[in-house]
């Protein structure tokens, strides 16, 4: 069990973070704002996600509810954000 | 391994703080100084000061962050013009020699603070019993440096009047900001509508926590103006006009009864300031709550500014 | 484990960081707070490694409180960059 | 080297930025930011002498950990303060350069 | 750990001195309106009462009030403490607060049914902060308390310049505010270094416990060097002139005589009450050297403006200069007392200077009023249509020039005693030529003020004869200051200092006149008549030349006053400092 736990934290936390690495690429290297706003939001809300869930196992359990609450939260903000960024980056775009 | 990690954490920071300073575009100075505070929040976790950590995020990160992006998307037109007037390399060069010298004495002095470090440390979970928190820092701001807290809450008062007062004379009374036309359907509006509650449940907890845990009124107090910020940004509800009688005596709130129960104090417990044993956890969370309704305003007032508008009948 | 941990948290916070070089480059005000908007929950992620690794308490709080106002940097974007054009000085004097 | 001269010597930078800012950039924003670095610096320097006095089962000394906190507080307000001051000169006059010494407060027409 | 502090009897009223006025604060910002005036009004002899009997609790025990909050003595907690010089200040406050408000209440008030207005709701708020502020500095046992005191003070005075509202106030307002700011940090890294050093923050603890080391070097070059940017000491007053002299003369009033004292009592603290122990001399002497710029620059280069409020405003920045002439005259090499009756007497200076200051800055302001300008050259009549301001301008200036038996005279008699008995003649020699310096632009303003008009005045604006004697009040009290005898509460050597009454006294304190007059027909603005006179004796030359020197000093004074070159001198001036103490430190 114990052992199980282990090996979801290591394989979540290992992959949130590629999926971070991913995220950066991303911003750094794609061509134009809007497809770079489109990776980082996917990038970054998947990479938390699946850190939160490689936590979950040893967090406890009112711990745990704070993680995914805390997840929810960045889901929330980071759609809404890149929704309002997206908005004010295609207004720069016509008028240029 | 984590001193490495406390090493790269301080050259990412003291690189974003250069970056604020030479960065030729005013707007990612400002988007630099944000990052930097966030890093700056990891780097009180570091520290061990999550109390301070989370105040740093709430204050700094949120509250100055808000208001530093809005002040400079406004005086970017004039940006350009004041940024011809850097000064020529000699001066330059000659400033950051001396800026140089500045931080390296105090660099020096870092090095030669006395081994082993005096502390407080000590005195304060010695005296901890008698105000009955569980916090030591909330215990120094409440109990042992209780009169800095209270002069402080009164700071920001007084810094409210002052920008109020920069308003032109006809506005004095008026609504702060400007009127917010948001789309209902816009994804602003929604935030606005999901968010609030949820900040509203954090602010308490954190006020509730800070008597045991990290936390406490000023920390819950920023993280309830930013919500009633984001309120009024959203166009869901007008700022209040600075005329009305509730908010002002909201305002004033929080410090009133802090004195009021530091005069208690005098007949109570024989000293301004100073709690009965029994009663001590009651009336310091009675002081907290106030105190955090009254911060919450005056911080989301100061960063709506000076009245801009009067409402015309 | 807890080695593991930071360890990751360390990785994420390094990624992320390296994310910032957007900011100096731009080319947009909008590049600019995608960067910081990266360093938010790249931030996030790190301080939970690092609470749920030492136990140290408050710092999930700091990590919820981090993400209660990771849209509000944006916000105040989007609202300053729609209010800029039609605001010019002099309006108020 | 432990955490705290890390994060000690850190904050001295900043120390150092911050001045460097201050003097030498021209626009008052950038100089409020620089105050705003400056003002970090220090409360970090407070942090690395409150993780020194660690102690009694605490990973830091509680006093100075609440002087900072206190110092946050006021310097938000006056950060408030000085952009309030600031947009409302941009308003008054369309330029918030401090540069040069304005000729002291003319007379007001009579 | 020492032995637990515990409050002495009296003790409360300490807690009041600062509370009273917060409390005030607080209820007129939330009453509004008419109410404000009232509230400020009925706190100002609750407020002179407590500082009476703060001083008559000093003087009958003969020990410091202390009052511990909360019960949590030091370190831990923080304590309040007023000695006598605590206690002499807040005296002097509170007589200055007192007649600023009788002033202010023409300017500031708000009729009967009126509906609330903007400027006297902030100008009564700031006022009380102002002065609870200053209660805070003087009483406070505890470094980072002055700290929040301090930016108490800050956010207070800044408003106060810009009340008005104009562009050019603004900016001054700003300039003060983001100067001010980096005062205050620069104090606030001392507080954390001595911390480290000290493992508190209460300066009595300190004292005992803080020896010599690169650490405390380090923070006290820092806090002193923030303090003096706070207190406009030369060449760090680039914000003083602009916001002093644009404010309405109410608040022009409380920023000259009131809000510097407050940065400047917390050097004396800092170097008397936590430093005994750092070996100052070096830094002591560029301290005064500082002060003696101030007094040169500052009086000549006001002799060279154009308008009353500058003028007093560069006055402000040379009597500055006067008050840190007393650091190397009251310590010794090693860091401690030496003298205190230069201690008082540098005290005294400033007791003395916030009354005469206060009184000038009014009446300037009534003339301004009168006239709808503050021309100097245009000032002709003006002492025919208002004998009482120019009166209590005369007054003021006397005072401060050191005509007996005002404090001036008693702090000049104080450190000049101080300077023989330590052999320092040259900070002498600075005192004797401040009187003249003063007595300079004293001359020229009389000058223009008596002469007779080109045709009769008639004033723009009748002046409330309550006002102009509000004004004539504070300027009186600064001459008859020296009646005091301040023994019981400052440390005086031989309990008083003599009021120097005697006809022989009077005369020799009249030279400096003699010597000002002669400087402001030098250096002065004058219409033509006066040059053409000056030519015809055969003395053009000569005022030629000193123009070109006082317009040499004006453009320094200008550079000096440039962003960059302030903020180069300041960190120029504590990397100095630092090296003064360090070199002071190693035998």
């Amino acid at each position: 069990m114990s052992l199980l736990a282990d090996l979801l934290t290591i394989v979540g936390v290992g992959a949130g973070a590629f999926f971070f690495l991913a995220g950066t690429v991303g911003l750094l290297r794609f061509p134009d704002t809007l497809t770079r706003l489109h990776a980082l939001t996917k990038a970054d809300n998947l990479g938390l996600g699946l850190i939160v869930l490689g936590l979950l196992p040893r967090a406890g359990l009112s711990g745990g509810l704070k993680l995914i609450v805390i997840w929810a939260l960045v889901l929330l903000a980071s759609s809404s954000a890149s929704q309002l960024i997206a908005r004010v980056a295609h207004r720069g775009e016509r008028e240029r | 391994m984590s001193l490495l990690f406390d090493i790269v954490l301080s050259l990412i920071v003291v690189a974003l703080a250069v970056r604020v300073i030479v960065a030729e575009d005013g707007f990612a100075a400002v988007v630099s100084f944000a990052a930097y505070g966030l890093l700056v929040a990891l780097a009180w976790v570091r520290l061990y000061a999550a109390d301070v950590s989370l105040t740093e995020v709430a204050i700094s990160g949120g509250l100055a962050g808000m208001l530093l992006i809005g002040a400079a998307s406004r005086l970017r037109a004039i940006d350009a013009r004041a940024a011809a007037q850097r000064s020529g390399r000699g001066v330059r060069l000659f400033a950051a020699l001396l800026s140089c010298g500045v931080a390296g004495g105090l660099g020096l002095a870092v090095l030669a603070l006395p081994d082993p470090a005096p502390s407080l440390a000590e005195a304060a979970v010695a005296n901890l019993p008698p105000t009955g928190v569980g916090n030591p820092v909330t215990a120094v701001l409440m109990a042992f440096r209780a009169t800095d807290t209270l002069l402080e809450t009164v700071v920001v008062v007084l810094a409210l009047v002052g920008v109020w007062s920069l308003a032109p004379d006809r506005l004095w009374g008026g609504r702060p900001g400007a009127r917010e036309h948001a789309d209902p359907n816009g994804p602003l509006a929604f935030l606005a509508r999901v968010l609030p509650p949820i900040g509203v449940v954090v602010a308490v907890y954190l006020l509730w926590a800070g008597a045991s845990e990290p936390g406490g009124a000023f920390q819950g107090g920023a993280i309830l103006a930013a919500t009633w910020l984001l309120v009024i940004m959203a166009g869901l509800s007008d700022a209040p006009a600075t005329h009305g009688h509730g908010l002002r005596w909201l305002l004033v709130a929080g410090p009133l009864l802090f004195l009021a129960v530091g005069f208690a104090g005098i007949w109570l417990a024989d000293a301004f300031l100073a709690y009965p044993t029994d009663w001590a956890k009651a009336l310091i969370v009675a002081v907290e709550v106030a105190k955090l309704l009254s911060v919450a305003a005056a911080l989301g007032l100061l960063l709506l500014g000076p009245p801009r508008r009067i409402d015309t009948p | 484990m807890n080695g593991f941990l930071l360890f990751a948290g360390s990785l994420v916070l390094a990624f992320v960081a390296l994310g910032l070089r957007r900011v100096l480059r731009g080319p947009g005000d909008a590049d600019r707070m995608m960067a910081v908007l990266l360093l938010g929950s790249g931030g996030i992620a790190a301080l939970l490694l690092q609470g749920v690794a030492t136990g140290m308490p408050g710092v999930i709080d700091v990590a919820l409180s981090l993400a209660l106002l990771a849209a509000f940097a944006s916000i105040a974007f989007a609202k300053a960059a729609e209010r800029a054009p039609d605001e010019a000085p002099g309006e108020t004097s | 080297m432990t955490a705290a001269e890390i994060f000690g010597l850190c904050g001295a930078a900043l120390v150092g930025v911050g001045v460097y800012g201050l003097v030498i950039a021209p626009e008052p924003l950038r100089k409020l930011l620089a105050f705003n670095l400056l003002g970090g610096g220090i409360f970090l320097l407070f942090g690395a002498v409150a993780r020194r006095g660690a102690g009694a089962g605490l990973g830091g000394d509680p006093v100075p950990q609440a002087l900072v906190i206190t110092g946050l507080v006021v310097a938000v307000a006056a950060t408030a303060l000085a952009v309030a001051l600031l947009l409302r000169l941009f308003e008054a006059s369309g330029d918030v350069s401090l540069r040069n010494d304005p000729p002291p407060a003319p007379e007001p027409e009579s | 750990m020492s032995a637990v502090e515990v409050s002495t009897a009296g003790g409360t009223w300490l807690v009041l001195a600062i509370l009273l006025p917060v409390i005030a604060m607080l209820l007129a910002a939330a009453a509004g309106g008419r109410h404000v005036e009232r509230i400020a009004l009925a706190t100002v002899p609750a407020g002179l009462a407590v500082a009476i009997a703060i001083a008559s609790g000093v003087v009958e025990s003969g020990a410091p009030l202390v009052y511990v909050l909360g019960g949590w003595s030091p370190p831990l907690g923080v304590a309040l403490r007023a000695d006598g010089l605590a206690a002499a200040m807040m005296l002097v406050i509170a007589v200055v607060v007192a007649a600023v408000a009788l002033f202010a209440r023409a300017d500031f008030h708000v009729a009967a049914g009126a509906p609330e207005t903007r400027a006297p709701d902030a100008f009564w708020i700031l006022l009380l902060s102002i002065w609870s502020a200053l209660n805070a500095v003087f009483v406070t046992g505890d470094l980072f308390t002055g700290y929040v005191a301090l930016e108490l003070l800050t956010f207070g005075g800044v408003p106060l310049v810009c009340l008005d509202g104009r562009a050019e106030t603004l900016a001054a307002a700003l300039r003060y505010l983001l100067f001010a700011l980096v005062g205050s940090v620069f104090y606030l890294v001392g507080c954390a270094l001595l911390y480290g050093a000290g493992g508190t923050l209460d300066m009595a603890l300190l004292a005992a416990r803080l020896t010599p080391s690169p650490t405390v070097v380090v923070a006290a070059s820092l806090m002193t060097i923030g303090l003096l940017a706070k207190t406009a000491l030369f060449p760090l007053h680039l914000w003083l002139p602009p916001a002093h002299a644009g404010a309405p003369p109410a608040a022009s009033a409380v920023l000259s005589a009131l809000v510097v004292k407050g940065s400047f009592f917390l050097v004396v603290r800092l170097w008397f009450a936590v430093m005994p122990a750092i070996p100052g001399g070096a830094a002591a002497q560029l301290l005064a050297a500082l002060g003696a710029g101030a007094i040169v620059v500052g009086n000549l280069v006001a002799l060279r403006q154009e308008r009353l409020k500058l003028l007093v405003a560069y006055s402000t920045v040379a009597q500055i200069g006067y008050l840190f002439l007393m650091f190397p005259l009251a310590l010794d090499a090693s860091g401690r007392l030496l003298s205190g009756g230069a201690l008082a007497g540098g005290i005294l200076q400033a007791m003395a200077h916030a009354t005469a200051k206060a009184g000038m800055f009014m009446a300037a302001g009534l003339m301004y009023a009168a006239l709808g300008h503050d021309r100097i050259t245009g000032l002709r009549g003006i002492a025919r249509a208002q004998p009482l301001s120019v009166l209590t301008f005369a007054v003021g200036g006397l005072a401060l020039m050191g005509l007996p038996p005002s404090g001036a005279y008693a702090a000049k008699e104080l450190l000049l005693g101080a300077a023989s008995a330590s052999g320092q003649w040259w900070w002498g020699l600075v005192l004797q030529a401040g009187g003249v310096l003063t007595a300079a632009y004293l001359v020229l303003v009389l000058a223009h003020a008596t002469a007779a008009p080109d045709a009769p005045l008639a004033p723009r604006q009748a002046i409330a004869r309550g006002r102009e004697l509000a004004a004539l009040f504070l300027a009186l009290t600064s001459l008859l200051l020296g009646l005091g005898g301040w023994g019981a509460l400052l440390p005086i050597p031989g309990g008083s200092v003599s009021p120097g009454l005697s006809l022989d006294g009077l005369m020799k304190s009249l030279w400096p006149l003699l010597g000002g007059g002669v400087l402001a027909l030098l250096l002065g603005r004058w219409d033509e008549r006066l040059p053409r006179a000056l030519a015809g004796a055969g003395l053009g030359a000569l005022r030629r030349a000193a123009l070109v020197g006082g317009g040499a000093l004006v453009q320094l004074d200008e550079r000096l006053r440039r962003w960059p070159v302030a903020g180069l001198s300041l960190l120029l001036l504590t990397i100095l400092f630092g090296a003064a103490l360090a070199a002071g430190g190693s035998p």
